[in-house]
């Protein structure tokens, strides 16, 4: 009796009536024969079982919308329902990314003016919207870096220093932009190791990736210094702003001195996660590298005046790594992000921080005696704890996250940064209200009781959910990554 | 307007149990000259105000319901059903993230699945992967698997100039830090087949290409697969609804934009690359794959699979940094695509077809214009005008029409050429009147 | 660790932020002291804590879109997600009800066009839209019927002959029309029982409530003498037209001599039934009726030629009974009908009711051997089957019902219509597959068999919803029908 | 466009389970000369096309978001927050029935007992329906509670002029079967109290009245109870943001249009009648009523109670038809109030207020125009014009300003009136515009 969700081709029936499309109202032209196609193994289904089927597979997520979702380093807090309707405007939802830009200034002006928006809120010269999200913002930022080297003729700075709580984008990104990584260690505080860093800074380093606060959530100690260091030996920093939530209207990066640094519009700005995207990763430079952002960005080409509003224009930087995407960047995530910061306006920034940093110590305040926390420090918006007890070697951190599930949260980000043992990585986000911290607070003590008293119920867990846990081992082995279709669709329409 | 839920009396309590005085004192480690910088945003205002500014931002647009649009170039005006938005609208979608955790986020991970294999049997591929940025950066993580392929000893990316300009300035984009040569797009005279060699890692190909053709790959597929070369065909998910599969030319990857299938214009994003290969390269591919497996209880289930693949853990031997992809928009394909089924697509297809040639014939008819294309074409043709593209749009705008691409902004040769997207969104009256204005405009 | 979803006063914080409006921007005027209120009990929560609640108190439900939803009586099909778009265009969503007409012909042709299409699917001389559902629709009808014979100075008609399978509505409305109701039985293959019928027919007669096809989903087979009969006897016959899904397209109730009849939107054109409404319930009548329509209806005011449409305007018929609600009936519901036609149009209103009837027949060929079927013939939309069973006496309808949900089917009607003893009243709907009628057959003859097995299975169902059965007499006896804020908010601010 | 689903195989195949050879003969019992009718409808039409068509139609209205709107009269432009509608889209609430097994209809039996909550906060009464179907409704209905509860031996309703014109043509609508007078608002010049007598069995007054005016209702409220009869208020919600609930003037029954509470204008309807009394006559009360309870796990729930007053039971002695009655738009109610919460409605009612008084104020000083209202008012008033209120209108129109409401439609006595509302969407320069506007046509 248990009624599996089956899948969208074994729901499908040959001949099914679905959605129909207008008749055709010109001439039949006459079809290229050797070009077409005599399969189409698509499935058949009504709107109904459509509607039914996702409706269905929807209910076995959880969400912000459903849970707290205290997801370290991904920032999960709530998406205003404005932000969708905003995005969802036809005046923006409708508009295609090569026409006249005369024709569509409400689009270049919101672009413009979230390109300032961010450039101020980073203590940046300018802002580049185009990078998707995260990854591709660094990638942007780490070949502006290397595009700036090229160019001053600096030809051997080839290594990128990134520390060892990093994540695991920013050595990938290193590699992609045919650069070299060099890891650097963290010291007891959490903070990068300052002898390592200062034995590296030498004339190939090409730059530094600094994630701040980092992913234990601690705000880098010796910032300042570390940034000169590399200043001083003729690098640049590129910082990961994954972790800008903290720092809204609190510290500016472009303050610190960070050269480059990426946003992530999904994570700071409130819009969506979707199930894994799309995001969005604009990049925020320092005046010495604007020249290169990606392109094109906006820009007035005519200024305004008392009764007419600038004229916007794309314009490619004059040395510009070229586009990263095609098109201007994730321009319904722009809309979003806009409408954000436009609710919160200039007083909300830093209480977003205040609140995000609040929730977080809070939390940390409250686990301190029941967790182990690896570098024990106040924290920003996040912190780290063990998931492991000396009393229940057994015990995992995925076992105290899949036993969170049981208290109808979703768990925390597990096993990152690999620089802490059984790392369970919380970041409850400003939108969370103390009666739902207490609530988890309660869940993660009684979790930790539990894994002495009885280590199996958190081994065995989750118990209450809709899927018990899903066996890894068997998929990468068999890997079957497409449904089989039940019966080869063969008729032919 | 805020969504920060915390009292004051609440705040107060927290600061206690966190043994400070104040929230400033939280920021204690941070320097000091430089800590509450006076930003220079806006006040903060209510969501009615907030509204009422966007929709005015968005009024100050010509938006391409309010005219009609000839306009594609890689992003497609299509009609989008109803029940899409509706899905994407479930709140437990679209405000869950990356289904690290598959006990609670089975419904993701099926639809990603759904995904897989809807893109899968589409491309006529074996496996596909849960999504890139968009078919620009999907063409350029397929070079990066070639390369990794021939463990990088192949020096050589051949590149059609019929591949959409933006796609191959993402490619250079991405390959700027590695050493090699993008070749093949110089002139569209150019044959790129010269340059098919021992050192070509990938030969990529765009169907139809940028100019509405559709050629057949055949020969190339050959040429490619001789000199150990990979076969790319970057296509148009909407024209394979009609078309031969490029799995049937041999293809070795199969990327492209899936944006027409269930996605609004908005301004070029966010969209959706898809990525199709053969089972052998499954290991190399970037991004997320999602598998069957069963659960603790014997259920089926899904999981995120092939993981050490990608950079949360292989990190700097990772061949790809991508970590969010394109979830929601995955998503809205896989809705679209069980929405309109077998039978629509094929339908949308064939609407576009037809509607596009009938405008082509049209146009070719007239004095001033001409019909470029000399192989069969799919909803996209280049027509020769006898003035600058940039004024006859003028003129069209004038009229509530978006004329085509003007070519020559990327093709010195094509200068006075105009590349024209049909659809189904096009009637035929609609099309009567494009080529009325363009008439007057000869 | 049973999460259960507090109420909405449980869930408030004295002091939380929540929606903000804009500032005001005149100055302030002097305040009515005296008339000023001092507490103000609403709850306070954030955005997020709003939506998290709405959306886990939605997930207790089943709806149309999660599960099959066989509810007699209630033509529970798919709700076109294009209808619910169609319904909030601005243009449409944003209309005030007392605009100047000339501005609003958008909404004017859309009501004139639907009145227009009901009266030809109907067979009727004109439509008014006012009612709000079905119930309202009776109560105009025949307050219609009264005003018609009163009219005419027939004032001692005040019987009105309802058979006794009609819903509760019908005997309810008589009443509050000032009427008597007349009770007609059954006779044994489901119909009026012809012989009672002339019984009754004399002229105190105002009229005969008629649905048809019938609540057990019968045709009434002498439709056309019944009419006849009460017709001839100076009455007046009425419809409802609950069951209108049947006849689309197949047969038109003013064909057959219906004076009035209701059609409601939210059964047959399938606009959603929210949760127990909003619904509506246009009324359609015969010529000699069309001056008692409530009103005002829309109508042409000037005529259109090549070039203009006709300009359309609300008018008052001559004779009304009146308004039945302010403004013009439930405007929101007649976009999505009008919706539904527009989509299905001519050919699709018999295709309708076609696989409607094939549904139902289907359902009722499958299940005729191990259900007792009290009125044994073709049935229209739907039927009736006993929910008892000889071997297993302690066995109910609700039962069964229950059982049903651990199939994940929302139950049919229960103990409806009341002649038949432990009714399941089964409504499949067109809309449903033959997959999912496949599937409802095998849970409906397992759970027949388990009802001798293991009847307590069945009594104590549901196992596998998040609630088990409630307790109704706990519910009328201790009357908690308001939250009790945990803390009367005594804050005023 | 068609939802059904069937194949030609399945239909086949059903109609051989059944035993019939075609679909016609399954209507073999029906009068064959009347069979299958040629409906004179439109052809079917896709989705698109149909969209196309009713956004057409969308598009020739002028909706209030296009313009500034002045006018209420029992109708209001307030602003519904985003959150609303995203609750109201969610599938399992709107595609769901009437509650009737609880069991798998808790997320709907919670929020109308939420509603039932708020409503009896908000009014200052003992309890709360699950609605009715408008404003108009719900006094019709309380009328029919107040004869029952005197058991048919009154026979008087007296009502305020002071109620909205419609309200009252309704109720005498739906009285029109019952041998009673409906006495009191036969101009505005008259006091109700002199009607109020041993056979009144109700009397009803409108809070702030449908000129705007707030009376204190004290006085009427003795005189009603004095004479055993019951009061009902029909009150404004918004109103009641900042105003005395109408309990505190002893109201036995609180009635009123729930619509500016999160439901949009949408020509008319769908919206809401919201009914609150005493717990005394708990019994009497039509329509569906949500009590907590528990289940068999022990688990608080929810279930409809005290059913047997319901026709669904009770048949022809029940006192009410309804059935189907507003479930949606108590959602929307509950979402709303739940999301402005105390502070937000206060805030509401108070910009209604203050943005009335600055235009009444403004209106009053110009030459040509005179505030009529004598007391105070909440956010809506009445100006006293020197030239037919239509004409106004009509030139405010080609302002873009949606003019009040003309009262001498209904009130004969006030020809030349307009009754101006005035909510949070008036910002004060719309407002300072009006003013001008209607300056120049003093
Ligand atoms: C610290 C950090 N850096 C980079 C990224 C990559 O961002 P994205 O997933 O948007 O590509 C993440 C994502 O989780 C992150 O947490
Ligand atoms: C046969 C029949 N008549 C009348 C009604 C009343 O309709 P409504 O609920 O729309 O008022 C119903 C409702 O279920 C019904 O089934």
């Amino acid at each position: 009796m248990n009624r599996l969700e089956p899948n969208i081709y074994e729901l499908s029936t040959p001949g099914r009536p679905s959605h129909r499309f207008p008749d055709l109202d010109v001439p039949l032209a006459e079809l290229p024969d050797k070009m077409l196609r005599d399969q189409l193994e698509l499935p058949e289904l009504s709107e109904l079982e459509v509607t039914r089927h996702f409706v269905r597979l929807s209910q076995l997520n959880f969400g912000i919308d459903t849970a707290f979702y205290p997801l370290g380093s991904c920032t999960m807090k709530y998406n205003p329902k404005v932000n969708e309707d905003a995005a969802r405007l036809p005046g923006f939802a409708h508009t295609h990314p090569l026409q006249d830009t005369r024709v569509l200034q409400g689009n270049l002006a919101l672009m413009y003016t979230l390109q300032e928006w961010l450039a101020e809120i980073g203590g940046f010269a300018g802002v580049g919207l185009q990078p998707a999200a995260g990854a591709q913002g660094e990638l942007t930022g780490i070949l502006i870096l290397r595009a700036y080297h090229k160019d001053r003729g600096d030809k051997h700075r080839k290594k990128i220093l990134v520390p060892d709580s990093a994540h695991g984008t920013n050595p990938a990104t290193t590699t992609m932009s045919g650069l070299r990584v060099v890891e650097l260690p963290s010291d007891k505080r959490g903070n990068v190791d300052l002898d390592a860093l200062r034995a590296e800074c030498d004339d190939t380093v090409a730059g530094l990736m600094l994630t701040n606060p980092n992913t234990l959530g601690l705000f880098e100690e010796h910032v300042e210094e570390v940034i000169a260091m590399v200043h001083d030996c003729g690098g640049l920093v590129y910082g990961d702003g994954a972790n800008m939530n903290a720092l809204l209207g609190v510290i500016r990066p472009g303050d610190l001195g960070f050269d480059v640094l990426h946003y992530n519009l999904h994570k700071t700005f409130s819009t969506p996660h979707g199930g894994g995207g799309p995001g969005s990763g604009p990049v925020g430079v320092s005046e010495a590298l604007l020249d290169y952002l990606p392109g094109p960005i906006v820009d007035t080409v005519e200024p305004g005046d008392d009764d007419l509003p600038p004229l916007y224009g794309l314009v490619m930087p004059k040395k510009t790594i070229g586009r990263v995407k095609a098109f201007h960047g994730h321009f319904g995530m722009h809309v979003r992000a806009f409408t954000y910061i436009r609710s919160y306006g200039k007083s909300g920034m830093r209480e977003i921080a205040d609140h995000a940093v609040l929730n977080a110590n809070y939390l940390l305040a409250a686990l301190r005696d029941t967790y182990h926390v690896p570098f024990d420090r106040t924290c920003m918006h996040e912190f780290v704890v063990e998931g492991r007890f000396e009393k229940a070697p057994g015990v995992h951190a995925l076992d105290v996250s899949k036993r969170l599930m049981d208290w109808g949260f979703h768990p925390p980000t597990n096993y990152f940064p690999l620089i802490v043992r059984e790392a369970l990585m919380i970041e409850p986000t400003e939108t969370e209200s103390k009666a739902t911290l207490d609530a988890f607070i309660e869940a993660m003590k009684s979790i930790a009781q539990e894994a002495e008293d009885h280590p199996e119920q958190l081994q065995t867990a989750p118990h209450t959910t809709a899927f018990g846990r899903l066996d890894e081992v068997q998929a990468a082995k068999e890997l079957v990554l497409c449904c089989r279709p039940a019966e080869l669709a063969t008729l032919e329409n | 307007m805020t969504y920060i839920p915390h009292t004051e009396a609440e705040r107060s309590q927290m600061l206690t149990a966190i043994g400070v005085k104040s929230l400033d004192e939280l920021y204690a480690g941070l320097p000091a000259a430089m800590r509450f910088p006076d930003l220079a945003l806006p006040e903060p205002a209510s969501e009615m105000e907030v509204m009422e500014d966007l929709q005015l931002l968005s009024e100050a647009n010509l938006h391409v319901r309010q005219a009609s649009c000839f306009l594609g170039a890689g992003a497609y005006n299509h009609y989008v059903p109803s029940v899409v938005d509706h899905v994407l609208l479930r709140n437990e979608f679209y405000t869950a993230y990356t289904p690290y955790q598959p006990e609670v986020s089975q419904g993701t991970l099926q639809a990603i699945f759904e995904f897989q294999s809807l893109i899968t049997f589409l491309t006529g591929m074996e496996v596909a992967n849960a999504s890139h940025y968009d078919g620009a950066t999907s063409l350029a993580e397929a070079a990066i698997l070639s390369l990794n392929h021939h463990r990088g000893k192949r020096t050589k990316i051949v590149v059609s100039p019929g591949i959409h300009p933006q796609y191959r300035e993402v490619l250079r984009t991405y390959l700027q830090g590695q050493q090699l040569a993008i070749v093949g797009d110089e002139s569209l005279k150019h044959d790129q087949v010269i340059h098919i060699d021992e050192n070509t890692s990938m030969v990529a190909v765009q169907y139809p290409d940028f100019f509405g053709n559709i050629h057949d790959l055949e020969a190339l597929g050959q040429e490619a697969r001789q000199a150990g070369a990979l076969l790319c065909v970057v296509a148009n998910p909407i024209a394979l609804g009609m078309l031969k599969p490029p799995s049937e030319f041999g293809a070795d990857i199969v990327v492209g934009e899936g944006q027409p299938l269930g996605i609004p214009l908005s301004f070029g994003g966010p969209y959706i690359g898809f990525f199709a290969t053969r089972d052998e390269y499954v290991r190399k591919i970037a991004g997320r794959l999602v598998g069957e497996t069963v659960d603790s209880r014997g259920q089926r289930g899904y999981v995120m699979t092939l993981t050490p693949r990608e950079q949360h853990i292989r990190r700097g031997r990772a061949t790809s940094n991508i970590c969010t992809n394109q979830g929601l928009m995955a998503l809205a394909v896989a809705a679209y695509l069980s929405t309109v089924g077998r039978a629509g697509l094929k339908q949308v297809a064939e609407l576009c077809y037809h509607k596009a040639h009938y405008a082509a014939q049209a146009i070719d008819q007239l004095d001033g214009y001409q019909l470029w294309n000399r192989d069969p074409f799919f909803h996209e043709f280049v027509v020769r005008c006898s003035r600058p593209v940039a004024e006859i749009n003028e003129v069209l705008l004038d009229h509530d029409i978006i004329g085509g691409y003007d070519l020559g902004q990327v093709y010195p040769e094509l200068a006075e050429h105009m590349l024209i997207a049909v659809t189904e969104l096009n009637y035929k009256e609609e099309i009567d009147d494009f080529v009325e204005v363009l008439n007057e405009q000869a």
